[in-house]
This record gives structure tokens, C-alpha cells and sequence, in this order.
């Protein structure tokens, strides 16, 4: 097993793949959307508790490979209590992470934030499993929008 | 056995994307020919040497280069009808592929034979190039798509699909081998029925014709199609058997150059087929290589050690992978090609297939253009391993070994 | 003049097929770029250069080599993208040809776009790969064709042209260059007028793509296709530009594989443009080595060049075919491209062929695919030379030397 | 110019294109048909009289190439005054000549009818102009069916 892929399967990842958080769906929710990777079968469904503007509680389900189940599950943890803004900045400083050679925008984050993120940084070095990465995220940009879209990574 | 390893391993010597390097430093072992096969230097010799020597337009030229090219391009229309056993060149169209083949015969059949309400009869495990074509000529003429169901072993279930025949089945189109599975069906047992009920039976074998030679009669089949990419042709070629009278039944596809008798601005009259269904410049060179790499399999290779090699690298896979714990493994029914698709609970397919990349290890994960059917598996995905003639017990085994590893890494 | 003739004789040496004899032991002397044009060693070592080493399907693949296709083939879009100033590579889609191509945009057009009696207006001089495709449609929605007529010189009539606009007309659809005359359209005058009027506007590329540079902002262009095998590039694939939201708003052309979201047996969902046009395996070689021909063009000889030098060899042959006594010139309306029609009463086409033939000389003789043009001109066929920048002013005073002997021996 | 050219453009074609015998139409046509191909552009009307099974009378018009209308001149010069049948011997006799390597047909021929088709044995050297010379031929054969089918050599 060589380096990157070692690096791309740290324990963190393989950790919130076998025991992820925030598994399940809530029953009232005020926002939800459905992510769908058509390519490779990724599907996954957020459940979103929002008021005033904070996103409260948040819940996601679905199949999906390990790198998109840890993304999802570390997102959870991320954005659960942030505000609409914060977890729009959040998105936008992942995505840039993944798909950007020098991402700039992780590093002005929070320390707790950027060190839960910046496990993913290895994912761009396997693009096609970028994708994987940013189905949960792409998901939950759709879900604030309110929409009823099915998120698509293609 | 050690004779065929033997002979398979100096086959690979026509191939020479065989020989590289992955950039982890591991040899390439390439499993995915179900998703396209490699070309022998025998078709990389006729592509350069048509262009180079005889390259120009077709049947408009009174030149010599357009005589030799058109000479070249109406051989390859009898090579293919000869590989077929068709009963005559004029029953071969040349397309882009099957994906465009079934287009261009559910394009003919929405206009002449299909009315609103009319059924199709297909398999659970039809490639979405079998499926959405009928989707789009359901636009202008509703018809409904019929699945029959395979067994657990992803073999057909022959009473089910004998069941679903009803008096509204107006064509049974089904693939010869599953892309997913590499079950075969029983193309002719199917065909004797169609024909006895004066149904058109249309057989995708984008799988088939790599592995197991084809016979359209023994088939009944009045269509058939497959990819030149798939049989160690070039990308950008395809071939559409027609039965006769099915050339002049249908209508043309396509407009353009030389599928015309005349041209006013308010009309057009049509060729005969095969010509009627070739409009403008066809992908000359690739009919041309296509031709050459049927020679190959068929003359150099040859069908005896295709199917006996072929047979045993199966068997030693299915062993192999067999032995790989908590490996669910899919289309276990004979006959089957040289296919095999395997699942974990514990390591999802797209995971699997990183880690076997670098090992080197071109093996597919997804849907294989087949949700439908892994719908019915109830699986999101599945890894294929898919097998050609080129390749070796070895590589089999490196194949489970890094199965093994995956497993025993995610469990 | 000697410097440009001399670049010429430079280039010669990137096409292998130029220094080949025809049988009759003259050297060979191609003027029949019109039909398909020469590869030069760059495109053919790419297409080789795949094969060997990156083949592999695309898309769908997690695999190393399936990713380096893949890269390739996206490339490849953004190349052509570029070469048509195009604003995005969302609005490439690979086709077979131009034929194909326009085809695909019928379709479309067809489904959400023209009403019974609608009119398409075009001009005289078309391909019949865009007049059958009309046909096809207008036998599910009755459309009219009104083609604009020429001047005598072979010219767009521009007044009689714009008086053929009417509340009916829901398309302008034309080439670029007349295959028959080489003469020019005013192409970018044209679509000010359809994008004022709001028609949608297609512009058949195949002729113009090779001689000159194509910027389809300045032509305001809905639509345009062209075909790699004219533009030195292999046969089987063409382009497809859709200006955006074209590619959202025509359905999918064809139904398969990598152009879906979703497939359930009774419905799909369609991915966005432009794969939902690519239904299949595209021709994934063609389009890489039709990249290449692009940079050869482009990079390498440089529309500099070729335009100045291709003007050159146009002046200089209708100077010595107009010596020849009894020949009638079609099309000397400038601009033009490089490509001469013309006629003999004394000499028909076809003989005429015959006698180039063996003299080595590959012109064409026929209704070049525009049989209406022909009616219009009142003949029953021309012979064409149609020349590209690997010509050379001696192989035009060959061609000129014969004409003058073939007339001789049928006065 | 080289021979085989030579042979193929011999004076009696030329002869025959410059001057072309019985080319016009007959008032009033017992059989007729039109010839065409498509390809090169050839077209080709014949107008016939027959009586009693003979071809009494036979003329030809249209617009084509050297070696068609030579063909079609030759084949009026033939073709008068023959039976159906023999008329039918001759289509095949020519058929065979311009076709095959090595035509037996055309040498059981009487010896006038031999010499006049005989003239366009070379033809069978330029495959692409086969059909220019059988073009006539395949349509006397439609008219004599008194097929209204245009004939085409394509
Ligand atoms: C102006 C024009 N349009 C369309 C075509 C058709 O191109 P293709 O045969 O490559 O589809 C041609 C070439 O034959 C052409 O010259
Ligand atoms: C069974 C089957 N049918 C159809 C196809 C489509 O072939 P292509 O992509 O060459 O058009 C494939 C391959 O992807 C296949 O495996």
C-alpha cells in the first residue's frame, strides 16, 4: 500500500466511515435535500434542523464509499451550530481545498474547523475521487438554498 | 492449461499498451475489456498504412486513391458480414457503435412498425444503450419496456420471460452476454420463439463478439450489433447487422451525402441499404481496421483457443475471488463470459477500485451503464473484472491478493 | 511568392501519402481536398501514440489509464473549443461528421423548435448534408426549404436573400464555403440579420474550417459543424458548436450510455451538454488526433500562411485553367476558397476524371453532393480540383497541361 | 496518354459519342424507359417500337459521359431488328463482358454482334466506368419488362 494512499485513508477517515456521526435522518425538518453521484452510485440524503439562521441540528443517510461517508459525517460535526454564513464560507473553503492546487481560504479558518477539514487535502491528488468528497458539501449548499434539486456531482 | 498460458503470453507481444508501467511503479494490469479492449499492432498497422497509402473519400471518386479506398471499405462490409454469417455484405451497415446502432434501428421501427402501447420484451440486464433508445422514440410513440427477470445466478429466467411474451410484444431486444455479469442468454432458444411468433428480435453483442463467435442465423436474429472498441478494433466504428428485407423496410436515419438517388429542395429519394443508412463520409479507416482485427481474432488468434483459454481464465477467477472473504460475486450461471463483478458490504466499490489502481489494477467500478440491473441486485455498484484473451493466470492473482489486502484493510 | 512556394515544399514532408506514385507511375498529384484531405505524421503518431499508450474508455473509469483518456478527450474539447473562439467547451459536442451533425441539430430542432409549415431558409450552393436532413424532419413536421439563389459568379444573391426572410422563416441554415464553387458566404452579415430577427443560426463549417479561421462570436452563430477528416484530421468525428442555452434546450439526440443521470425501465433523466449529445462510447482517438490536426494547423503551419498561400495557389489556377480552351469556370466570385469547378461541353465530367486519373492527377467529377446546385447551373455534373496548402504551382500547370490535352482529343 | 487509355477511348467510341447513331425519340413508343446514374450524373431515355417481339425500332436521348453514350449508340445499332429474346442474349453477353475475367458469352455471338460489343471489353479495366457502358443496357432490359422503373446502375 503505498504513501498517498495511506494518506488518503488515514485513520481519521476510515474512522468516520465505520462509526459515522450524525447517521440517521431527523424527523421534523426544516430544510433536506438529496445528493447523487451518478457516475459511481454515491447517494446520500441531509435532514437539516435550521432556525434563526443557525443550523441547529443536521442529519445525513445514504450509500455511499468511504471518502464521501467520512466527508459527510466530518461535515456534520463541522457545520452543526454555525450559521448560514459561516457554513457557506465553510463550503466554499472545502471546495476550494480540493480542487485548487494552493487553496488559500482553509487556512484563514477557525484552527478547530481547518484541522477537521484539511484531512481531505489528500483527496486531490485522486481526482476523480474529488467528486467523492464534495457530494455531502454540494448537498448541503442545496438544502440551505431550500432547494428540492437533487444535488449532482457530475 | 500450461499450453494456452503459454500461447496467451506470446499474444501479448501484438500488444504493446500491455507492456507499460503504472505510475505507482507496478506493472499495468489491465482487467477493464469489457469497457474497451486494446488493439493489436496488426490494427495500428492498417490504420497508419490506409492513411498513409490509400486515405481519401469513398464511392464519389473516379480516382485511383478513391477506387483503392472504396475497394478497402466494401472489403471490411464482407469481413464483418463473413465474421456474422450473414447471407450477404449488403446486410451490413457501418455506425458508430452499438450505442448508435440501436438508435438508428429504434429510430426505423418507431416510424414503421411500432404503435402506441406496443411492448418490448428485454432483459433485467440490458446496458442503458439497450434502454433509453427505446425512452426516446417513447416521446412520439408511447411503447413500454418489459424486463425479464434473471435468476439469483444472473442467468435468465427462461419461464418468466417465456410469461411475459404477450400478444402486444412487438420486438424482444435483448444483450447476448450481460456487461455486468457476463451471463449469456439463450439467444437462440429466444430467437426460435420470436421467429415462430413473427416478433423482431434484436441482440446487442458489444459483449458477445469478443468472446464467442457469432452465427445471425442460428440466432434468428434480424438485428444485431456490436462495438469495433470492444473487439480490439478502433473507437468510432460500429456494425449494424439488418436481415433482409429490414434494409428496405426501414427508413433511413440519417441525411447527407451518398444515402441519396436524387436531391430536389422539396424531396429526396433514397439508396439502397446498406448505403441508405451511411449518410455522408463514414469512418472510413476504423471500418477498414475493424476488418483487420477481426482477421486477427479470427485467423490469428482463432476462436478454438478464445473460447478454451477464455474458459479456463474464468474458472481460475471465479476461484480466486472466490477465496477472498466477505466477496459477494454476481452472474455464477453457464454459460458466462469472462466476466466477473463482485461486492462487499465492507468496502464500497469505488474504494475498491482506488486501492486496486494503485496496484496497478484497471478494474471498473460503478453501474456499469446497467442501473437497472443492479437495482435488481439491489447493490449501488459493483467492481468488474473483465478478461481478455491477453491475460494471465498471474495477473489473477494479483487481482485477489490485492483483494485480500482491500478487505482486510476496511474490515 | 518563392518563400510561400517554398514553406509548401517544406510541409510536404509531414504528409506521408503526397510522395506516393499512382499506378500509372506518374507521381501522384492530389487535388481532391474537398472530399478529405491528407494526415499529417503528428496526427497519425497521436493516434498511435493513444493506442499504445492511454486507451481506455472514458468517463466512466476510476482507473489510471481511464483517467488519462479522459483528460485527453476533454482536452481535446477545450481545444476545439479554442478554435472556434467558442465561449465555453460546454458547447462542443463530438459527433461522427458534419453530417451527423446536423442531423443531431434536426432532430432537436424538430422536437422543440419548428411548427407545420415553418421555412428554413438557405442558400443554393448546399451540401446535401444539409438539405436530407430537413427532408427527414418534414416527414414528421412538414417544414419548407427556400433556398436563396447565387449570382452567376457564384456569389450569394444578398437581396434576393434577404427578401427570402419571411414571418416563417425559424431557421438560417448555410454553409460557409460553397464544396462545389469555394466561393465564400457572407456568413457574418447573415447572422447580424438572424440574431436581429431572432432565427436560430446554423452554419455548415465542413468547406471553410480548413481555409480559413472560424470565430463563431463574429458569426453569430447558433450552430456549426464541421468534419476532422477535411480538416486534416482522421475520419469518424466531427463537432457539433451549440451556443449556450442550445444545449439545454435541445433533448438528447441519442439515447446510451454516459449521457444519463438516471435510467429506470420506464423513464431516464438526462445529463447535462454537452454528454447528453454523446450518447456511448464517442470516437475517443478521433477526437484527441482531431485535436492534434487543430495545432498542426494552427501551431504549426499558421492561418498566416494558409491564407495567403492557399490565395496564391487560387489566383494561379484559375489563371491556367482559364487558358484552357472551352472550359467553363464556375464560381469566381470572391472571396473564395481554394476550390475550382468547371466544365466542358465537348468533355464530359466523367471522361475528363478518367483522363486525370491516369495521368495521376486525383480531381473529382459528379454533382459533388449538390445535385440542386448543379440543376442550377445548368449542368450535369463539374469537375472539381480542390487544393489545399501541401500544393504546389507545378501540380496546378500539370493539371492545366492535361486539360489542355484531354480537350484536344475530344475536339 | 497512356494505352490502356488509348484502348479505352478508341476511335469507334469516339465515333460513336461525336456522332451518336438513332439518338432522338420515336413519336409514339411502344416501351420506354429512363436510365440513371446517380453518381456520375448519367441519364439516359430510350423509346422503343416493338412488334410481333422484334424491336422494329429503337432510339435514344440524355445528357452522359463518352463510354454511356457510346454504349447506348452501339446497342441501338444491335439491338434493331432482333427478337426479345435475342435482345436479352445480348444484355447478358455484354454483362458478362464488362464483368467477369473471362467472358465466354460474347464469343457464341454472331460474328457482326461480336465485333460491335467487343469494342468495350477494356472498360472492364476501369471498374468506376463499368457502369457508364452497362447503364443503356440496364435500361433496354427495363423497357423491355416495360418497366416504368427508372433504371439505375448505382
Ligand atoms: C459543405 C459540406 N457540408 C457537409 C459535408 C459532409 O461532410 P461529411 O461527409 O464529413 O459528413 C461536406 C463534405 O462532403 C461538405 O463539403
Ligand atoms: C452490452 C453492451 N451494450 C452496449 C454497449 C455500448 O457500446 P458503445 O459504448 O460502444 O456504443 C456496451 C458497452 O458499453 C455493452 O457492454
Amino acid at each position: 500500500m503505498n504513501t498517498q494512499l495511506k494518506q488518503l485513508y488515514q485513520e481519521i477517515i476510515l474512522d468516520h466511515n465505520r462509526y459515522p456521526r450524525n447517521y440517521g435522518r431527523l424527523e421534523n425538518p426544516t430544510h433536506q435535500a438529496r445528493g447523487h453521484n451518478p457516475l459511481c452510485g454515491d447517494q446520500i440524503e441531509l435532514t437539516l434542523q435550521i432556525r434563526d439562521n443557525v443550523i441547529e441540528d443536521i442529519r445525513f443517510e445514504g450509500k455511499s464509499c468511504s471518502i464521501c461517508k467520512a466527508s459527510a459525517s466530518v461535515m456534520t460535526t463541522v457545520v452543526k451550530g454555525t450559521s448560514l454564513e459561516e457554513a457557506e464560507t465553510l463550503f466554499e473553503a472545502f471546495h476550494e481545498l480540493l480542487t485548487h492546487e494552493e487553496p488559500t481560504k482553509v487556512s484563514s479558518l477557525a484552527a478547530e474547523w481547518r484541522d477537521k477539514l484539511s484531512v481531505f487535502s489528500t483527496v486531490r491528488l485522486f481526482p476523480v475521487r474529488v467528486k467523492c468528497a464534495t457530494l455531502p458539501w454540494h448537498t448541503l449548499h442545496n438544502a440551505l438554498k431550500n432547494s428540492t434539486q437533487v444535488a449532482s456531482t457530475e | 492449461m500450461k499450453d494456452l498460458v503459454q500461447r496467451a503470453e506470446r499474444l501479448r507481444a501484438d500488444f504493446p499498451l500491455l507492456h507499460q508501467r503504472h505510475p505507482s511503479g507496478s506493472p499495468l494490469i489491465y482487467l477493464d475489456n469489457a469497457a474497451t479492449t486494446h488493439k493489436p499492432r496488426a490494427v495500428l498497422q492498417t490504420l497508419e498504412r490506409f492513411y498513409t497509402t490509400t486515405n481519401a473519400n469513398i464511392h464519389r471518386g473516379l480516382h485511383w486513391l478513391s477506387q483503392e479506398a472504396t475497394r478497402l471499405y466494401e472489403e471490411a462490409r464482407e469481413v464483418v458480414a463473413q465474421f456474422l454469417q450473414a447471407a450477404s455484405p449488403q446486410e451490413i451497415v457501418f455506425v458508430k457503435g452499438t450505442t448508435e446502432g440501436i438508435n438508428l434501428i429504434a429510430h426505423g421501427l418507431r416510424q414503421v412498425h411500432f404503435q402506441p402501447g406496443d411492448e418490448l420484451l428485454l432483459t433485467a440486464a440490458e446496458h442503458h444503450a439497450n434502454i433509453v433508445p427505446w425512452h426516446l422514440i417513447a416521446r412520439d410513440i408511447p411503447v413500454r419496456l418489459r424486463p425479464a427477470p434473471l435468476r439469483s445466478d444472473g442467468g435468465l429466467d427462461w419461464e418468466a420471460f417465456q410469461q411475459q411474451i404477450t400478444p402486444r410484444t412487438r420486438l424482444i431486444a435483448i444483450t447476448a452476454m450481460s456487461n455486468a455479469l457476463g451471463t449469456e442468454m439463450p439467444v437462440s432458444a429466444i430467437g426460435a420463439l420470436a421467429r415462430q411468433r413473427d416478433i423482431p428480435f434484436l441482440v446487442d453483442a458489444a459483449q458477445f463478439a469478443p468472446h464467442k463467435p457469432i452465427n445471425v442465423q442460428e440466432w434468428c436474429a434480424d438485428f444485431v450489433v456490436f462495438s469495433g472498441h470492444k473487439l480490439y478494433g478502433p473507437t468510432g466504428i460500429g456494425v449494424v447487422y439488418m436481415r433482409h428485407p429490414w434494409g428496405e423496410t426501414l427508413p433511413p436515419y440519417q441525411g447527407g451525402g451518398d444515402m441519396i438517388v436524387e436531391v430536389r429542395w422539396d424531396s429526396s429519394t433514397y439508396a439502397k441499404p446498406p448505403q441508405k443508412f451511411e449518410a455522408g463520409t463514414p469512418p472510413i479507416a476504423e471500418a477498414i481496421a475493424l476488418a483487420e482485427s477481426i482477421r486477427y481474432l479470427t485467423q490469428k488468434v482463432g476462436w478454438d483457443f478464445i473460447q478454451a483459454y477464455e474458459q479456463y481464465l474464468t474458472d481460475y477467477a471465479q476461484a480466486r475471488i472466490e477465496e477472498v472473504p466477505g466477496l459477494q460475486l454476481f452472474g455464477t450461471a453457464r454459460p458466462k463470459g469472462a466476466i466477473w463483478s463482485f461486492y462487499s458490504e465492507a468496502v464500497h466499490p469505488h474504494d475498491m477500485a482506488t486501492f486496486l489502481d494503485q496496484a496497478g489494477i484497471a478494474a471498473r467500478a460503478g453501474h456499469h451503464c446497467a442501473q437497472p440491473l443492479m437495482e435488481a441486485l439491489q447493490v449501488p455498484a459493483t467492481t468488474r473484472a473483465s478478461l481478455a484473451f491477453y491475460n494471465l493466470p498471474s495477473e489473477i492473482d494479483s487481482l485477489a491478493q490485492s483483494l485480500h489486502q482491500i478487505v482486510h484493510f476496511f474490515v
